[in-house]
This record gives structure tokens, sequence and C-alpha cells, in this order.
């Protein structure tokens, strides 16, 4: 039988779908971005509940990763642009596929460093050990002057996927898309291994688990830096979407955001952060035109969530979390 | 006599100025149940959680199975076959009873770090956690979530655990503690049975059974083993009587 | 917040007369209205809507939205303006990273930009476009004309900026004109609100003038405190932090100060005049640099809409590229590379009335461009 | 360099360190009586500053000012307090980040909404203004130098006030048994109101007195508030001395990073890379130090 939670996830996954292809054939093309870009923060947000979701390790520095994804996209896409060699003479590279292995590498080993040192800790210090490393990345992006510093670097051409001609937005929509149906499914898979089973019990009872001979500290490590790798991702492609990336990307309010599509969509499940992502971007799209107070109101929207619908979108629409 | 399963050498620990394990040596052969004994605050959690891994020694050494294990983390000795159940039941309490299980199966398997296939699907996980739910008789209940068992319901799935695990050893701290009077000798009998798979250091308030179910006893006052010997040995010591026992009669 | 506002119905509340357009004409305005840096946005924008309504025709449509100071939310509201309000136009962001984030993305599109502020190196340089205008300044500008001057007094600065492009900018472009020496040169964090341990080192450093850029709330921190410390170097700076805008909150200790501008609202002319009575008489304040800015932003594309279709592309920059208006600034015209070609004044900080205010003292340079007119290949 | 400008610049130091005193030891009080992390900590600061920059303009008053910003914010905290923040004690942290993240958005934007987008003017009273000579040539701004003398009695003010007062047993029987309080017949509700008052009242007064030093306006709070955590992190989070000490730590360490790292450069490099290395390396010189004893010491240097 199928659960009521799969026929929620699907029917959502369908309507993200439905709506960028309505919208092309509509002629509405800002709405394929606004898809696309909810399907981006989906993927952001789906890695950072590999970390927070299914491992109970709350980084409020999870935007460094996005922003190491972006900068990869940059780096590489405005090299290959120019043709001028990078760092130890190596060519740039403006191949989707390349740039997000790049990426994922890169992030994977700034969540090594990072989670080595902050996964010793826990609760609020965990929290605030994850929100200095991002604020430390976040000033050295901002005065690294090699790649614009604040000013950030633009990539002139979006890189290239192969097949697929990316400038068309409804196909850089549907790379998105894939990629985030790619994310969740990866989450879906490990949440079902082994490894999920370890992870999920370190999130429920640490001491427990290391009482049946599970060791919480590589099984939290790998979960930190798997969830690094897939923001990192998220963050390419994000760079690839506004074509610009910036030291913005890594600032604590980004990571809060993350936090926010999460807690939105429902904490800790698979569609969760994608329906929190398409919460969050109609309602930063439809309050901006109402009112220059937006920010305000959205505040309030957050805070209304948090302190009477907990269990956010997925929480309303499927009921509770079931386990087995 | 065999070689001892469990032996604990001139451990030392303190806080402070306050020495909770002082010199403490105590060992456990195959075969049979030592139990711990002795008032509160007399440094029996303490010395657990030594044992166990969570506290490190200042000095002194812990050995199993002739290995020395006195820098070994908590999950690297229970992966070693040092069961434990714990004071209070600490359990993951939205997985399913058998979940849990399972989780001790996959740990002795060694096997935490496969990413794709599925576990409930796995029967090298769910057979064998089957098994141990069986032996403590839990298998009619393996499917609910530990929040929804009794009191003694858990304790025997923390059993269960051990036994999955294959432990070499239990530790058992306070199993009887909350237990109504049928529960506590249904454990009795079965922690008698058990011993013959693997010995028991038991930490335990009910007296009943610790004097139904030890081979030996050994009673901690402040830190210190003040006595170790047979039931009857312990109950005819003096220095027990007025350090301990004496408060009860 | 999104605003659509036709000139017509605000030329009727302003009975003011209409001049007809050669077609209708649809702007995108992205700004900051919200958090820290509002007070710019804001300044921005009325100077430009003071224009529109000015001028009171309906063939003029203005789309405003906030972008809350951050690059991406200014990519997104640029895309929507693009793709979905179809504007001819964009125009309003303060700061250059968000410029740097926004303008490749529109001219790429094909449409123009007409910057009301930001002015970032390469976009003046390598990176110019046919369809990128200025109608500021470019970024180095008053930073130089604080180089031009410090040579009249000064043979030993203490010089300091915060640790971002725009911040290095500044520092080269007042060392491009400045003949003496500079004794130290220091980058401080941005954001940063405590400037102890740097005026402690301008105390101990023995120079005869300190020129800083600190933008925004910065500035008022290092003003306020350097005139707390009982250190007696003079400070310049460029106007940015001398603006009408923030003024008021450092007070006192920012009187007799010299910063650059390339206007005053003391300038002597009838188009400053008539620009600055009409905005105080409309919201009752003092204009601010970036009003002007987003004033005669305004006051160019309407020139050029009164004679060309904006959907005429060549059409529509060459009257851009001619700056037929009458600049509160005086003499405005454009270098090759769409850049200002204009003068730049030394301003005072002086005490008119209750009124904290700049008022000319000096000219640095007359007819200055830029130093990246010559990487510009268009 | 010159034995008074390294006196000035530790007095600088100083002077950073028992302002980020006044915020950490709220936000460190709060944590430790009722376990909860607060982001809008950063906003109480905010209410302060203009609080007293308003009453300030209105009345020509400093002095009136600084009280009307202890009003102000603890006004402001004992209300959300009773509004939202009651509701979270019992939650995780997630949810108290979350919660208090949308705290600030709403902070920021009303006191934009009331105060409008410009910053206000506020200057120190008169009687502080200029500098004074301090032995061996050291001259130093009257101003931080009463900031200094207030921030060190407030501190032993509150040790006072924990260690000698009945509230100060209350909180801290409140930090080490919460159920125990209950039982003894205190009212925690009020008890917890009081608490996060206080808090307020300390960030709201820091708010006031760094607002004379700098500019009031809108999100001044968010950068102190992160100095703030990265304190009570390394102090050991609920521990008042820890933050004391973590806060004078931060503070000399930022501002002489500040000072000496780029001087230190400038031996290998020229000046004006020396300037940009050595100003980006001090910017993240205070996060490094903070990785570097949660590395060693998870639980910071004095945890409760």
């Amino acid at each position: 039988m199928i659960s009521r939670e799969w026929t929620v996830n699907a029917a959502l996954a369908l309507a993200l779908l439905a709506a960028a292809i309505a919208a092309e054939a509509a002629g509405q093309v800002f709405y394929i971005t606004l898809a696309t870009r909810i399907a981006i923060l989906g993927l952001a947000a789906t890695g950072l509940n590999l970390a927070l979701g299914l491992g109970g390790l709350v980084s409020f520095g999870h935007a460094v990763f996005f922003g190491i994804g972006g900068y990869a996209a940059g780096i590489l896409g405005s090299h290959a642009f120019s043709g001028d060699p990078m760092i130890f003479g190596l060519e740039g590279s403006n191949s989707m596929p390349l740039i997000w292995l790049v990426a994922a590498l890169a992030a994977a080993v700034a969540g090594v460093v990072i989670g080595v040192i902050s996964i010793r800790t826990s609760g609020v210090y965990f929290i605030m050990i994850t929100l200095a490393f991002a604020q430390m990345l976040y000033y050295f992006a901002i005065s690294w002057p090699a790649y614009g510093g604040e000013d950030g670097l633009s990539i002139f051409v979006r890189n290239a996927f192969p097949g697929m001609n990316t400038m068309k937005p409804l196909s850089f929509f549907l790379i998105s898309f894939g990629a985030l149906m790619a994310g969740i499914a990866i989450l879906a898979v490990l949440r079902g291994s082994r490894f999920g089973s370890a992870l999920d019990v370190v999130r429920q009872n640490e001491v427990r688990a290391a009482a049946v001979g599970i060791n919480p500290f590589p099984v939290k490590l790998t979960a930190f830096v798997l969830s690094a790798m897939i923001t990192a991702v998220a963050g390419a492609l994000y760079a690839d979407l506004n074509r610009f990336v910036s030291p913005s990307m890594m600032s604590w309010h980004m990571s809060g955001e993350l936090i926010v599509l999460i807690i939105l969509g429902g904490t800790g499940r698979l569609f969760g952060p994608m329906a929190g992502a398409a919460l969050f971007v109609l309602i930063e799209h439809n309050l901006g035109e109402l009112t220059e107070r937006w920010q305000f109101f959205l505040g309030l929207i957050l805070l209304v969530t948090v302190l009477f619908a907990r269990g956010g979108v997925l929480g309303f629409l499927a009921g509770k979390v079931r386990h087995g | 006599m065999a070689e001892p399963v469990l032996q604990i050498s001139n451990l030392v620990k303190s806080f402070g100025a306050l020495r909770a394990t002082d010199d403490v040596t105590i060992d456990l052969h195959p075969g049979e149940i030592h139990a711990l004994i002795g008032p509160n605050g007399a440094g029996k959690s303490t010395l657990i959680h030594q044992i166990c891994g969570t506290h490190a020694p200042n000095s002194g050494t812990i050995r199993f199975m002739g290995e020395d294990i006195t820098h070994l983390g908590v999950a690297a000795r229970a992966r070693k076959g040092l069961g434990r159940t714990f004071q209070i039941s600490s359990i993951a309490p939205e997985f399913s009873a058998l979940r849990n299980v399972m989780l001790a199966v996959q740990a002795r398997q060694g096997s935490s770090f496969r990413f794709f296939r599925p576990v409930r699907s796995d029967a090298s996980l769910t057979g064998p956690a089957m098994t141990a739910l069986e032996r403590v008789g839990l298998a009619g209940r393996a499917s609910l979530p530990v929040a929804e068992l009794s009191h003694g319901e858990r304790r025997q799935l923390e059993i269960a655990i051990a036994l999955a695990l294959g432990s070499r050893a239990f530790l058992l701290d306070e199993p009887m503690a909350g237990m109504g009077p049928e529960g506590s000798r249904a454990l009795t009998s079965f922690l008698a049975d058990l011993k013959q798979e693997a010995p028991i250091l038991l930490v335990e308030h009910d007296m009943d059974a610790v004097f139904a179910l030890a081979d030996r006893i050994s009673v901690l006052v402040y830190g210190k083993i003040i006595a170790t010997g047979t039931v009857e040995e312990i109950r005819r010591d003096p220095a027990v009587r007025t350090a301990y026992l004496g408060d009860h009669d | 917040m999104k605003t659509i506002l036709s000139a017509a119905a605000l030329a009727l509340s302003l009975g003011v007369s209409s001049t007809a357009m050669a077609a209708p004409v649809k702007i995108g305005m992205i700004t900051t209205l919200s958090g820290g840096g509002a007070g710019l946005g804001v300044d921005t924008r009325d100077g430009f809507m003071l224009a529109i309504k000015r001028a009171g025709n309906e063939d003029v449509t203005v789309v405003i939205e906030d972008d809350a100071q951050k690059p991406e939310m200014a990519v997104q509201l640029a895309d929507k303006m693009i793709q979905q309000e179809n504007v001819d136009i964009l125009t309003g962001i303060v700061w250059s990273n968000l410029l740097m984030a926004v303008q490749p993305g529109a001219v790429a599109q094909g449409k123009f930009y007409v910057s009301t502020n930001a002015a970032p190196a390469p976009l003046a340089g390598k990176g110019c476009s046919p369809l990128y205008f200025n109608a500021a300044y470019q970024n180095d500008n008053l930073h130089e004309a604080m180089g031009q001057y410090a040579n009249e007094a000064h043979k030993k600065m203490f010089i300091l900026a915060p640790n971002y492009p725009a911040g290095k900018d500044s520092l080269t472009g007042f060392k491009r004109y400045f003949k003496g020496e500079v004794v130290s040169e220091i980058y401080t964090k941005l954001g940063q609100t405590d400037y102890a341990a740097e005026i402690a080192q301008i105390r101990a450093s023995g120079a005869d003038g300190v020129f800083m850029f600190l933008p925004g709330g910065m500035g008022i921190a290092f003003m306020k405190q350097f005139a707390q410390s009982g250190v007696e170097t003079p400070v310049m700076g460029p106007g940015f932090s001398f603006s009408q805008d923030v003024l008021p909150a450092i007070g006192d200790a920012a009187l007799g100060v010299k910063n650059s501008g390339q206007w005053s609202h003391d300038l002597d002319n009838e188009a400053n005049k008539t620009f600055v009575d009409a905005f105080k008489a409309e919201y009752n304040r003092l204009p601010s640099i970036y009003a002007m800015q987003g004033y005669d932003a305004a006051q160019m594309i309407l020139s050029a809409a009164a004679k060309a279709d904006v959907k005429d592309t060549d059409a529509f920059r060459a009257e851009l590229l001619k700056a037929d208006f009458q600049s509160p600034r005086g003499k405005f015209k454009f270098n090759t590379n769409q850049h200002p070609i204009q003068d730049i004044y030394v301003r005072e900080v002086v005490k008119e009335g209750d009124t904290y205010t700049n008022k000319i003292v000096g000219t640095a340079f007359t007819d200055h461009g830029d130093a990246y007119a010559q990487d510009c290949k268009m | 360099m010159t034995a008074a400008l390294a006196i000035e610049q530790l007095l600088n130091g100083l002077q950073l360190g028992v302002m980020l005193f006044l915020m950490a030891a709220g936000l460190t009080l709060i944590f430790g009586v009722m376990g909860l992390i607060n982001l809008a900590h950063g906003s109480l600061y905010m209410v302060g500053a203009f609080a007293c920059a308003a009453v300030a303009s209105l009345t020509g008053s400093f002095w009136l000012g600084l009280i009307a910003s202890l009003a102000a914010a603890a006004a402001a905290g004992a209300i959300i307090e009773v509004l939202v923040i009651r509701r979270l004690y019992s939650r995780d942290h997630l949810d108290q980040v979350l919660a208090t993240f949308a705290l600030i958005l709403i902070f920021s934007e009303g006191t934009r909404w009331v105060f409008g987008s410009f910053p206000l003017y506020l200057n120190i009273p008169s009687i502080l203004q200029g500098a004074v000579s301090l032995p061996g040539g050291v001259q130093y701004p009257a101003y931080r130098l009463a900031v200094i003398a207030a921030g060190g009695l407030i501190a032993l003010g509150l040790a006072a006030l924990i260690t000698r007062t009945r509230l100060g047993i209350r909180i801290r029987a409140g930090e080490n048994d919460r159920e125990m309080i209950g039982a003894l017949g205190v009212d925690i509700r009020t008890l917890y109101t009081v608490v996060f008052a206080l808090g307020a009242a300390l960030a709201g007064l820091a708010g006031a007195l760094v607002g004379a030093l700098q500019s009031v306006q809108v999100g001044m709070g968010e950068p102190v508030l992160i100095l703030a955590f990265v304190v009570i992190v390394i102090g050991g989070i609920g521990s008042i001395k820890g933050a004391f000490l973590a806060a004078l730590l931060v503070g000399v360490v930022d501002t002489m990073g500040r000072f000496l790292l780029p001087h230190l450069l400038a031996t290998v490099l020229p000046p004006s890379e020396a300037g940009t290395i050595g100003g980006s390396a001090s910017s993240m010189l205070i996060y490094i130090m903070m990785a570097f004893i949660l590395a060693f010491r998870p639980r910071g240097l004095f945890a409760a």
C-alpha cells in the first residue's frame, strides 16, 4: 500500500514540474525561474536535512558549503570563459557534471575539517562552532581579492550540461529538478540503509548507540560530510541560476534560511525541504509585492510556524512522522 | 580456576579530592554471576562507567578476554563483546523493538557504513535479531515501538540487545529495578540460565535476587571493595554487616 | 515592495506640465529599501521619482522593488522585471556587489542599465557595455579628488578603508593622485564599528592628515570616535561618508571635515535650485548626493525617451549619450565608456541653523573622467 | 611602536571586552537558567540604543536616555518572554534558533517602521567629551574609560546579585535543578520573565553605551550578537565568570590582532598587501581562536 506521505510527496514533485511546464506553455518565463529557485534551494536544504533532520546535527553554518559550491561553478566557469589557466596551470571547465564533482569534493574537504572539530561538541556548542566556521570563511571570501571579494564573481555564460541548452529556462529547470530528485532519492536510500539506522540511533540516543557498539563520531562525521557535498552541488546550481556568486551565499542569514526551509517543510521528512523551499519562495515573492515591510511579516509567519504549526507543510498534508 | 573473562586491577578514579574508585580489584569468571553491592553513593555507577568506557580511570587496568581494554572507547568495547544494560532504560525510543535489536546485530557485523541495501528486507539482520527476541520472550512484541513496551519488557529488550551483540560478558545495571514480583521471578530464572552463555557482573539493589542468583558477591563502600566471597561468606562477614547490612537488620 | 507608478497620475497632483514621449517606456528600479542600508535606497528612489513626477507623463511607468541589499535577491528581481514585467530599462542599485551581479545578465538580455550610484571599475573598463550607463561617477573619482586635494596641504597621510573591493579601489584611487608619503595603509573589517585600535595608530603615526573611506554606519562610528579621541589630525574622505543621510547622525564631530563630491546642495545654478527646492517641498528634508544621482538618472532617461523609442536600441543609446538634460551639478557629459566627465568639488561640512550640511570650498578636478575608459572597447 | 600605543590598544581591547560582556552576560544567564538560545539578543541591544537616542534627543539628556534604554530593553524583553520565548523553553534548540531568528526580522523591520531608515544621532554627554592624559604619556578618551569602569562595576554588581541576593539564589537554583525550585514554591514563570528582562536590560544598556560611540541604526545588533556568542561559547555556556574572562580575551585578542597582524606582515610584504592580508587574517582571528579552544575543550573554558 502506498502511504499517505508518498502520495503527498509525489503530488508535490509533480506540482513543481507541472508549474514549470505550464509557465513555459504560457510564456511566463519568470515563473520557470521561480520554480528553478525552489528546486535548487530545496536541494540545498535536502543536503542540510541529512545532517539536521536525520542526524540531529543542527548546523548553523551550512551556507559555507552552499557558497563553496557556488564558487566552484564561478571559478571554473570564469576560467573556462576567459581561457586563463587556474592555479597549478589547471584548465577551467564549463561542464556542469565536472563542476558538481569539484564542488562536492571541495565541500567534502571543508566538511571533514569543520566536522572533525565541531562534532566533538554537541548542542548549542555545535550550533555556535559551525556558525563560527561559517563566519570565518565568509570574512575570508569577502577579503579574498582574486575572485572579486565582496563584489562577487559573474558567470557570463551559464555553464553547460551535455545534450541540453542550459540557457533555455525550462532546460535548466529540468536539470535542477533532476538534481533535486536525485538528492531526495539519495536521502531515501541512505535512510533505509544500515548507515541510516546507525545515524538514526545516534540522533535518538548517542549513549545507546555506543553501548551497542556503534561509534557515534564517524557516523556523524560521514553524515555531515555527505550533507555538505549535496548542499555544495546545490550551491553550484544556484550560482548558475543567478549567473553570479558572492560571499553573501555564505552569510549566516543564508545558513538561517536553509534551516528555515527545513522547518517550514517539516523536519526530517524527505520532501520537507522542497515543500519548505516552495513555501518560502512564494512567500518572499508575494509578500515583496504587497509591502515594503515584507521582512516583518515574513518574521511573523516564521514565528507562528515554529510556535503553532510544528510539523510544517508535510506535517499538515501528510500527518505525523511514522517510524518502523 | 579458568582464566577470568573480565579482570579489573587496582582501578583508581578521583573527582577532585573525592576518590570515587579506590584501588578496586575485581574479576569475573566464566559461568558465574558476580554481584556488586553497596550502599548508595558507594561508587557503583562510577565503576560501571569505567568498565564500559564512558569514564577513563586515573590508574589501574581493565582486561577483557585476556586483552587490555583500559584505553578503548565505549563502542569498541561493546563490539568486543562487553554487553551492557542501563540503570535507566535508554533505547532508541522511536524505533520498534526489532530495529533496536537489529542495530546490535549490525554493530556486531561491523557494518554501519553500508549505504545502499535497505535494512528492512535484510535477512542477515532480521534473522539474528528475531532469535534474540525469542530468547527473551519478546518475539510477539517485535514490531511495537519501544515507547509502547512496558517497563519490564524494556528490560528484556535490553538483554536481547546484549545477546544480539554476541556478548562474552554482561554488565547488568539494576535489571530488577521497577519490576513487579512476577517479573522479578521470571528475570531471575532467565539470568540463571543466561550465565551459562556468558558470565554476568550484576549491580543490583534487590537483595533477594542477589542472594538467589550470585555465585560471588563483592561489597563496595566509599569506593573500596571491603569484601569478596560467596553468599554465605558475605552474610557472615562482620565488616559488611557493620558497613552495609547492619542498616537493614 | 512593488510599486507601479504612472507619472501622469502624479503629475495631476503636482500640477506640472507634461512632455510628450516618443514611445512608452517602462523602468524597473531595484534598490535597497529595507535593512541597515535602506537610507541610501530611499534617497535614490525619492530623487528618481521626483524627476519622474515633474515630467508628468503617462507613457512612463516605474516598477520599484526592494533588494534588501542581497545580491541574490537583486538578481531574482532583475529576472522578474525583465522576464515578467518586460521593463525596458533597469536602474536604482546602490551597491557595487549587487550591480556586478545584475548588470551582465541585464545587458546580455538587451536591456539598458542606468546606474544611479554603483560604479565598479570592471564595468568602466574591460566589462563596459553599450547598454550600460552610469549617471553618477566612477567609483574611484571621489577618492582621486581627495588625493588631488591632499597634495595642497599634506605631506604624510594615513589612509584607511574597509577590506573589500570598493575599499581597495578607494585607496588605490587616492594614491593615484596623492604625491606625498602614505605613512600607513589600513584595511578594516567590513561592518566594523569600533575604530579605537585604528585611531590609536593614527595618533602614533605622525601623519599630518587622515583619508578614510568608511561608508554608512562605519563612517558614523569612526567620526564620533575620532572626535572623542582628542587626536587633532584633520580628516578627509569621499562624499559618501559625509552625505546628507549620515551627517545628522555624526553631528558636530563632522564639522570642518573636507570631503569630495560632484555635487553639493549649495551649487549655484538654476537646475540645482529647482531640484533642491522641489525635493525639500516634496519630502521635507535636504537631498543627499544619492537623491541627486537618482534625479539625474531619471532626467537622463526622460531626455532620451522624449526623442527616441526605447525599443530602438541604437537610437535610444545615441540620445542617452547626448546627456541632453540640466544636471543640478552643472556641466555633465559622457566619456567613451559612458561614465560621466564632470567637475569634482571639495566640500566642507558646516552647520546651517540646526542642519548639518556641506558647502563647496574648492574644485579638485574640472572635466574629470576616469582611469578605466582606455580599457573600454566598444 | 611605543609603549603608549601598546597601552592604549590594551585599553581598547579591555573596553571592547567589557561591552561584549554586557551582551554575553545576558545571553549566558538566559541559557544557564532557561536553557534557551536567544538570537534576538542583538535586537534588544538595538532597542536600547534607539530608546537612548530618541530620549536623549527629546530631552537633551544622555543620562535620561540611558535610563530609557534600560527600561525599554527590559520591557521589550519581558514582552517577548511572555508572548513568545516562554513557549520555547521545552523545545529543542532548533526551534529556539528559528523562532528567535524570526524575532530578529520582526524587530529590525519594526524598528525601521518606527524610526525610519536613517541612522539616529546620539552623542556622549559633555562631561565625558575629549581625552584624558594617563600616566606614561597615554592620551585616552574619557568616555571609553568611563565605559570600562561602568562595565567593571556592572560585572561586580552582577556577581553580587547572583551570590548574595534572594533572586540570585533562585537563579542559581534554576541553573542546577529546574524541578527543585518549583518544588520549593518559587514561581518559575515570574522568575524566568525577570531573568530574561534582566538579560535584556543589560543588552539594552550595552546598546546605549556603544550607540554613543558608533552609529545607531537598524541591524547594529547582529555583528555584536555573533561576537557575544563566540564569547559565551569560549567561556563555557551558562558561566558568568567564563563570559567575563572570555569577553576580555576576545576583546583584547581582536583589538591586538587588528593592530599587530598587519604590522607583522609588513616586515615581509609590501604595505598594501600586508594591509589586505593582515586585515582578512585579523577578521578571522577570533573565530580561529574559538575553533582552537573548542577543539581542546569542547565545552569551553569554564563549563558550568
